[in-house]
């Protein structure tokens, strides 16, 4: 691959990926207005809101570790989505590969928690300590799927797997108790009911984000957009075969989504302690089952 | 080379004389026996050069070997003779200044110590070994405390039954084979001894001389006196005496009983020796006492070195023994000021760091820590063990390695609480450790770490001990001569 | 005389010269000009660490007809320089300004330096051991000189020292039965009749020198189940020394193990070995004590409420990453323990050094009684932050790379449950770390520590220069890789193909560089987009929402204390201390036995069991 | 083995029997002057082993005299070293009479369990211990080191 | 426990010597040394007794720590029973028999025991028996009349001075080139009592060695040892 498309995907992935990811929480939105049966907000709405937050006057800053904590939630996102695969766009996949992919999606976990723990509100960290915590319950699970699957195509490269899938048939097919505690992980990793206990907000005022205003807010939104992308992109890249082209890539990884957010918006919110009891029990066992039948 | 006799034949006449003389002249009392065994050590010195290392024999009396009594002069024994007369020197007790009695009772056991390790006769050795025992009895006793009698006294009793048992093997030996000469009695022995009444003479001599050697069921005077005698006695019987026991169970062992079970006999004892001892110590709770238990555990070390056939057993058990020989009696001596339970001690290492220095290197030798000798010595004893195709060889080198743990746990407990910032008000009580109290420990230091640095002389020297220690042939035509005719 | 004597005796030189000016101000200079010294002798071997022929001594010398052998490999050298490295670095942080709080606190930093180095001088004869007698010897130094380390804190340190050499000694125990048995069977201490003799062995006899010697050196680098003394005997010791000992002291284990395993016996009969009545070979056992090693540890880090602690417990943890990856066997894997050995020592140093500031700075190192220090001791906190992302090993920090491949090649190796298991103890490291930066420099600053300044210069070097390092090896892990790859092929393993961005795999690679350039891209358009939007303002710590409450500096509400609350509702009741409980057991057990024989010669009749004997004794022989 | 009553098997049998009555004694008596005694009939037992050592039935006493040729004479060896070995037992046994009646006014008994116990309280309480022999606590936990459980905290 | 041991353990003991013993040949040593002795020893020695012989002679040495022995084993009863300023109790003397009869006895028993001791190389006795039979005469006077002072110097004297002439002269013939406790002075003629040349002295100073030994260890057994 030459170096200028290379280049050129770089800088195209982050872009496609926020567009995207604007109009996932679009959706995300309207779902959740249908099933409270709202209008639901109009079509511009999250772009809007983060342009309003971004031109806010007031900024309240902590400090500069605030600010970097920022940056560093959304630089890594932009990052990461070089490693993400998507029609006609492999980015730098190749140099990566997916446990690259997981662990660069720490980054802006990590800043985050960088800038909430320096705004000095208890509520915040109480919000981190939880938001790590779920982290542990379902990144369990997940990264067996990531095993499950790395080891069914024999490679750790996306591109790679995708090329596959779309000569052997989906993954979600071949492996469907993985792609079933695939489903249970990406619930836990985009932070919504019912497993949102770390943003609380009646309990510990919406925990991290309690001291975000104005573009600190804005680039938490920014943030959202890539991380519904992402998990929509990564597991249609991993059971759903990828995207030949962009249609049936955009209806897959909307339909991704949907299902978490349909789920979502029905039921109450776990306890720390019982999303981690859920966790490790049904998707791990699942996930380890797939892994058996994947493997013998 | 007969002048040798003198070694035995001085400090006995310095004894005689001393409770005489020093009523009359006060300082002949205070001089004489230093003065002689000073003496003592030259004359040994001066043998030891003229042989050149090759053994050689007196015969006392002038009369031919296995009808009289005979020396058997070969470097082990001359080192012995020598340890005796300097070690004694080194560990001059103090009561000895003061009283003509002790010291009197300290050259007759110098005097018997140096005829053990040289005689070579049966009876003979059993003569002297008394005589040690009934000198070490008077030195256990002379702090003439309700304990220290009751311990000397349970120590007799021991010592007695010993005796016995000693007695009933040396006659069923003398019975069946009509002689005492050690030469002559290795001549016989492959026709007479190597069977059940050969192993029973053994078996009692090895639990009558084992009282002094700290063997394990004879050994149980050890604690009780040695926590009650004076330390510097408590070193002489830890460090030399039992040392001295062993000497001369390993001769009549290598001379007279070689079979394998006795071998394996000693193994077991040893091993259970190390065992008990190791872990009694472990479980002590005063200075004295780790000390005294340590001494029993190390001894079943040194018999366990000795139970490995041939010449490797012989120069790995020489060498534990002579690295306890120097140790321990180290050790006591830095008892002498430190005393007593170990809370007692807590702090006392910041008083006085030198000795806290000592204790340490002395503990690391102790545990067998590179490049010191004791670790040498620790090696050569596993290595052998484990060089034995027979589970309970490798049985007995794990226990080795085990009671290893449990030692280095105990010695450095301790050596870390001389550390400990203890309460002002109670480490205030601990004497400070000054040059006259640590002067002793300090020169076996030095020879502890000389011996580091020249460890491959010293071990090569111990192996040529070793190999002399070992050859049967060499001790019968050096006594017997070539081909003489026989009774 | 071959630069090998020179580097030796440039160490026994250090080591005299530390002594002579032990009681001197100076004493810290001496100690790490020296290092440096040794550091260039070093350099000097480089080609050693690019795969040259191994280099042997003059030194050597025989006793009791046991050659001594004295060498240098890629494997010694790599080892050497990162123990050098991190004794230079302690040495000099301990040097200027730390020395003086130090001597005021009534300590001696002179006995410090020389405990330093002597650290690095019996490491640096461990790693030149050329036979198992030298090594055992040089493995007794190492274990006493690292004693001394620890004990010099004196206080609590005492104890913990007393565990360790406890454990210490029974693992030098294990290994000293392990050499025994090798005399026993080959007549000679060499590892090339050991090499040569090795094929003959029956399985049972290959387990048995595999689990002595592995004991020895597990003993050593804290692996399960004897990995208790660790924690707390590192953590007492003085700032400096537990960064040295931290990042390089317990390698040693890994160092023997490599030796032992890999080199002597050769992981391919270890796999060949099958456990009777389960499915496992012996190599399997040992990647799952590994596993454990990861996990178990990790965990109970994460409820340390002492920044060494927590630091030195994952230590432990982390000791099982290089193990696993060592035992995979494959090239990848292999390279990617390896590789985290320096990774982690950087990683580790950097962390306690960090840690050390600190306490420097305030007096404690109680995460309790910290927090929001990053206004005062910026550089100090950018040097943690690279810490911890290194040692959770997030990109871009080094720490990620050999994780990485450890993963990798667990992945392509097939092993599942090890591969989670690993991961779990990323997680775990995560958490803590993220507890540790957080209560020590985030959130809100004490009221005493208002006038806390950064550390002073003489320490904030050495961190900047580590952090310098975990970045750079980041970046480029190649740099480092040539070495892994060096060492490789002289322990025997496969050889990692690398590039200087990291591994080029037709399935999935990894390549730093590009990864690094994207993601600091990434960074710069987020600043980018997040600057130019307008200036923000900045507010008091304390102007705060804390619903509808106004704040005051005088009440503490920094969420420290029980940071992970939830989650120990969940797995609190797992912690049972069985290996406490396991240790206890056994020191009842003995103890019990003790007392039974101090009760023998307390109460037994003196002349019965004499008697008992003489009977008994009779009744076996005739 | 034949099971002759001849003078010597009685002989033999009566210097063993001597040591193990003696042996007997050692071990059962608590009196101090009775395991004494023990001492001196299992020490009478030995010397008797050493005495038939040298006998030589119808043999002579080893004096020159008219009539009587060396080699009717009994061994003189053993005798010799009997006498030693008397003498031996003799002081030992003056001097354990001499510990004896000091220990007994020190501990004002001769019962050698009482003894043992007064002396052993004796040394513990020069050294400053307590010499427990309970079991009902093993010291396990805090010979090795401090727990850890006891310094950790809460996560 | 050890009531119910300790005859079992000492009965085992007794059976496995007896089952040794029992391989001897009854009444029949084999005497190999001791057969040598007896041919050789009238006249390297020139003793009528053979056992004097072998106790003076040939295990000399063995002689020489047993009355070590004795001599420290009376040292250390000293040193044990010595009490300071402790007043010893006042004894009633003995009836009128024995204080006569004790007069009559000490001057016959002195004769008895120096002729015992200077006969032991013709006849069965020597040293040690007429040293005994010394020791009881001068104990003697000590049961008649218990307030007698025991003169200790003097005993000590004695015994100190007769031990080291055992050791000089021994040392005389290892000076005079010969071996330590070479007998001196020829043989003479076997049977005679001026023969054997020095070992009727060295008995001599053996038996005032042992007399004055044992009467010391008797006095302080008697004395010192009596309870206050």
């Amino acid at each position: 691959m030459e170096i200028g498309k290379r280049i050129a995907d770089i800088i195209l992935m982050p872009i496609v990926a926020f567009v995207i990811g604007l109009f996932m929480v679009l959706m995300l939105r309207k779902i959740a207005a249908k099933l409270q049966r709202r209008v639901g907000p109009p079509f511009f709405q999250p772009l809007i809101d983060i342009i309003k937050f971004y031109s806010k006057t007031t900024q309240v800053s902590h400090g500069l570790l605030h600010d970097i904590g920022i940056i560093m939630a959304v630089g890594g996102y932009l990052a990461a989505e070089s490693l993400l695969p998507v029609p006609g766009m492999d980015g730098l996949s190749d140099k990566g590969g997916i446990i690259t992919l997981t662990y660069f999606l720490m980054i802006p976990s990590l800043g985050l928690a960088l800038g909430v723990g320096q705004c000095a509100n208890p509520n915040g960290s109480i919000g981190i300590s939880r938001a790590l915590t779920a982290m542990l319950a379902y990144d369990i699970p997940f990264v067996i799927v990531i095993f499950g699957v790395a080891w069914h195509y024999g490679t750790t490269d996306l591109s790679e797997m995708i090329s596959l899938q779309q000569a052997q048939g989906w993954g979600a097919f071949e492996m469907p108790l993985l792609a079933l505690a695939g489903l249970f992980a990406l619930q836990g990793m985009m932070g919504k009911q019912p497993f949102e206990i770390y943003v609380a907000p009646a309990e510990i005022a919406t925990g991290p984000m309690v001291e975000m205003g104005g573009k600190y807010m804005g680039g938490l939104f920014v943030m959202q957009c890539f991380q519904l992308y992402t998990a929509g992109v990564l597991y249609t890249t991993l059971f759903l075969g990828g995207g030949t082209h962009w249609l049936d890539f955009l209806i897959k990884i909307f339909a991704v989504v949907a299902i978490p957010m349909m789920i979502a918006f029905t039921f109450p919110r776990y306890r720390t302690e019982d999303m981690l009891r859920l966790m490790w029990k049904w998707p791990v066992l699942a996930g380890l089952l797939g892994i058996a039948f994947v493997m013998y | 080379m007969n002048l040798i006799a003198l070694v035995v034949a001085l400090p006995l006449l310095g004894a005689f004389l001393l409770p005489v003389g020093a009523r009359s002249v006060g300082w002949v009392g205070r001089l004489l026996g230093p003065a002689l065994l000073l003496l003592t050590s030259l004359v040994v010195i001066v043998l030891w050069r003229d042989s050149g290392g090759v053994p050689s024999h007196i015969e006392l009396g002038g009369f031919q070997p296995p009808l009289g009594i005979t020396f058997y002069l070969d470097q082990l024994a001359l080192v012995f003779a020598l340890a005796t007369s300097l070690l004694a020197l080194l560990l001059w007790p103090h009561a000895a200044w003061r009283d003509a009695r002790v010291a009197a009772l300290m050259l007759l056991m110098v005097s018997a110590a140096s005829g053990m390790a040289l005689s070579g006769d049966l009876f003979n050795l059993y003569v002297f070994y008394e005589l040690v025992s009934v000198a070490s009895f008077g030195l256990v006793a002379a702090p003439k405390t309700g304990a220290a009698l009751a311990a000397t006294l349970r120590y007799v009793i021991i010592s007695g039954m010993g005796t016995v048992m000693a007695l009933t093997g040396i006659a069923l030996i003398y019975t069946q084979t009509g002689t005492l000469n050690l030469a002559h009695l290795t001549l016989l022995s492959a026709t007479t001894l190597d069977n059940t009444l050969g192993l029973t003479a053994f078996v009692l001599i090895l639990l009558g001389i084992g009282v002094k050697a700290e063997l394990f069921p004879v050994n149980i005077w050890v604690p009780e006196v040695y926590a009650t005698a004076s330390q510097r006695v408590s070193a002489l019987l830890a460090g030399l005496i039992s040392k001295l026991a062993i000497i001369v169970i390993i001769r009549l062992l290598v001379l007279l009983f070689p079979q394998p079970e006795a071998l394996t006999l000693l193994l077991v004892i040893g091993a259970l020796g190390v065992l008990l001892g190791e872990l009694a110590a472990w479980h002590a709770k005063d200075f004295e006492r780790m000390l005294a238990f340590s001494s029993i555990g190390q001894l079943g070390l040194v018999l366990m070195a000795f139970s490995i056939p041939g010449q490797a057993g012989l120069f790995a058990g020489l060498a534990v023994a002579m690295h306890h020989l120097i140790v321990k009696p180290a050790l006591f001596v830095l008892a002498e000021r430190w005393s007593g339970g170990f809370a007692g001690l807590a702090g006392a290492g910041w008083k006085s760091p030198w000795a806290a220095g000592l204790f340490i290197l002395f503990a690391l030798s102790l545990i067998g820590v590179p490049p010191l000798p004791g670790f040498w010595a620790k090696l050569m004893t596993l290595l052998g063990l484990l060089g034995q195709d027979n589970w309970i060889y490798w049985t007995g080198a794990g226990i080795i390695l085990l009671a290893t743990v449990f030692e280095a746990n105990y010695l450095f407990r301790f050596g870390l609480g001389l550390f400990k910032a203890g309460s002002e008000s109670r480490s205030a009580k601990v004497p400070v450790h000054d040059a006259g109290s640590l002067g002793p420990s300090l020169i076996l230091g030095a020879v502890l770490l000389i011996a580091t640095v020249m460890i491959t002389p010293v071990g090569n020297w111990l192996a040529g001990v070793a190999d002399q220690l070992a050859d049967r042939e060499l001790y019968v035509t050096t006594v017997l001569g070539a081909g003489r005719e026989l009774p | 005389m071959s630069l090998l004597d020179a580097l030796l005796l440039t160490a026994l030189g250090t080591l005299i010269a530390t002594l002579a000016t032990v009681r001197t101000r100076w004493v810290g200079y001496v100690a790490s000009l020296g290092l440096g010294l040794q550091l260039l002798v070093l350099f000097l071997l480089a080609p050693l660490g690019y795969g040259a022929p191994a280099v042997t001594s003059g030194l050597a010398w025989d006793l009791f007809g046991q050659p001594l052998v004295l060498r240098y490999d890629a494997m010694s050298w790599y080892f050497a320089l990162i123990t050098l490295g991190a004794g230079l670095v302690s040495s000099v942080y301990a040097t200027g300004a730390w020395s003086d709080h130090y001597r005021a606190a009534g300590r001696s930093p002179g006995w410090l330096q020389f405990a330093l180095a002597l650290n690095v001088f019996t490491m640096l004869l461990l790693l030149a051991s050329g036979d198992f007698l030298s090594l055992f010897i040089a493995w007794e130094l190492v274990s006493w000189a690292s004693f001394l380390l620890m004990a010099l804190a004196a206080g609590p340190a005492l104890k913990w020292s007393l565990r360790y050499i406890t454990y210490a000694t029974a693992g030098a125990m294990s290994m000293l039965a392990a050499l025994g048995i090798v005399f026993h069977l080959t007549g000679s201490l060499n590892y090339a009749d050991f090499m040569a003799a090795v094929d003959q062995w029956s399985v049972g006899l290959i387990t048995l020198l595999t689990v002595l010697f592995g004991a020895g050196f597990a003993v050593k680098m804290g692996i399960l189940p004897f990995h208790l003394w660790q924690a707390g005997a590192y953590a007492e010791t003085p700032g400096p020394g537990m960064a040295f000992l931290g990042a390089i002291s317990s390698r040693m284990g890994l160092y023997g193990m490599m030796l032992v395993w890999v080199q002597l016996i050769g992981l391919i009969r270890l796999i060949e070995v099958h456990i009777p009545l389960t499915f496992l070979s012996l190599r399997d056992v040992l990647m799952w004590i590994a596993a454990f090693t990861i996990i178990l540890p990790t965990y109970t880090a994460l409820k340390q409420n002492d920044a060494r602690r927590l630091l030195a417990w994952h230590g432990i943890g982390q000791g099982g990453y290089m193990l696993m990856g060592i035992l995979s066997a494959s090239a990848l894997g292999s390279a990617g323990g390896i590789l985290h050995i320096f990774n982690y020592a950087t990683n580790q140093a950097v962390l306690l050094l960090a840690v050390f500031a600190v306490v420097y700075r305030t007096g404690t190192a109680d995460l309790n009684k910290l927090g929001g220090l990053f206004t005062r001791m910026p550089l100090t906190f950018v040097a943690m932050l690279v810490g911890i992302i290194g040692l959770a090993g997030i990109p871009p920090m080094n720490g990620f790379v050999s994780k990485w491949m450890v993963y990798r090649s667990l992945l392509s190796e097939g092993m599942p449950l090890l591969f989670v298991a690993s991961v779990i103890g990323t997680l775990g490291t995560i958490l803590s770390v993220y507890k540790l930066i957080h209560n020590t420099f985030l959130g809100q600053l004490r009221l005493e520590h208002e006038p806390v300044q950064e550390a002073p210069w003489s320490m904030v070097i050495p961190m900047m220069v580590l952090a310098l390092i975990i970045f750079l090896t980041g970046f480029m892990p190649g740099i480092v890789l040539d070495w892994v790859a060096a060492v490789q092929a002289a322990v025997g393993l496969p050889v990692l193909p690398h590039t200087l961005g990291g591994v080029a795999d037709a399935h999935g690679g990894l390549d730093m560089i590009m990864l690094v350039l994207v993601l600091f891209a990434g960074f710069g358009v987020s600043a980018l987009l997040f600057y130019a939007t307008g200036r923000s303002e900045p507010v008091h710590q304390l102007d705060n929402y804390a619903g509808g409450h106004f704040l005051s500096a005088d009440v503490r509400y920094h969420y420290s204390d029980h940071f992970y609350a939830g989650l120990m509702h969940r797995i609190g009741h797992w912690y049972r201390g069985s290996f406490l409980w396991f240790e206890s057991v056994v020191a009842s057990l003995a103890s019990f036995l003790a007392q039974w024989s101090a009760t023998f010669y307390r109460l037994m009749q003196p002349a019965l069991p004499m008697l008992a004997m003489a009977v008994i004794v009779l009744w076996m022989v005739s | 083995m034949s099971m002759v009553f001849d003078l010597q098997w009685i002989l033999y049998t009566g210097a063993i029997g001597l040591i193990a009555i003696g042996l007997v004694g050692i071990i059962w008596s608590r009196h101090l002057f009775r395991i004494i005694l023990s001492l001196a009939i299992a020490e009478a037992g030995a010397n008797l082993m050493l005495v038939i050592a040298g006998y030589r039935l119808h043999g002579h006493a080893p004096i020159m005299v008219a009539g009587v040729w060396p080699e009717q004479m009994v061994d003189p060896v053993p005798q010799a070293m009997v006498l030693t070995a008397i003498v031996i037992g003799v002081g030992i046994q003056a001097l354990a009479l001499s510990l004896a009646i000091r220990v007994k006014e020190a501990y004002h008994s001769l019962d050698i369990d009482e003894i043992r116990a007064a002396m052993q309280a004796d040394i513990d309480a020069q050294a400053g211990v307590t010499g427990d022999l309970s079991q009902e606590e093993p010291s396990g936990r805090e010979v090795i080191g401090p727990t850890v459980a006891a310094e950790e905290g809460r996560s | 426990m050890r009531n119910l041991t300790s005859p079992l353990f000492a009965a085992g003991l007794a059976f496995f010597l007896l089952v040794v013993v029992a391989e001897f040949e009854p009444g029949a040593a084999p005497m190999v040394v001791g057969q040598a002795i007896l041919q050789e020893a009238p006249e390297t020695t020139g003793t009528a007794n053979i056992v004097t012989a072998v106790v003076l002679g040939y295990r000399g040495i063995d002689t020489l720590g047993e009355i070590a022995i004795l001599f420290t084993a009376s040292l250390v009863a000293g040193l044990v029973l010595e009490r300071r300023g402790g007043k010893r109790q006042a004894q009633a003397p003995a009836g009128n028999v024995l204080r006569i009869s004790t007069q009559l006895l000490f001057p016959l028993m002195l004769v008895i025991g120096f002729y015992i001791i200077l006969h032991g190389h013709l006849t069965p006795g020597g040293g040690f028996q007429g040293g005994v039979i010394l020791a009881a005469a001068f104990f003697l006077p000590l049961l008649a009349r218990p307030g007698i002072q025991v003169r200790h110097f003097g005993l000590a004297v004695t015994e100190g001075l007769a031990g080291s002439a055992f050791i000089v002269i021994g040392l005389i013939a290892l000076f005079q080139g010969g071996a330590f406790l070479q007998p001196l002075f020829g043989t003479g003629s076997p049977g005679q009592l001026l023969s054997a040349g020095s070992l009727p002295i060295l008995y001599l100073v053996l038996g005032l060695k042992v007399g004055a030994e044992l009467a010391g260890l008797l006095a302080h057994l008697v004395y010192e040892g009596s309870e206050t």
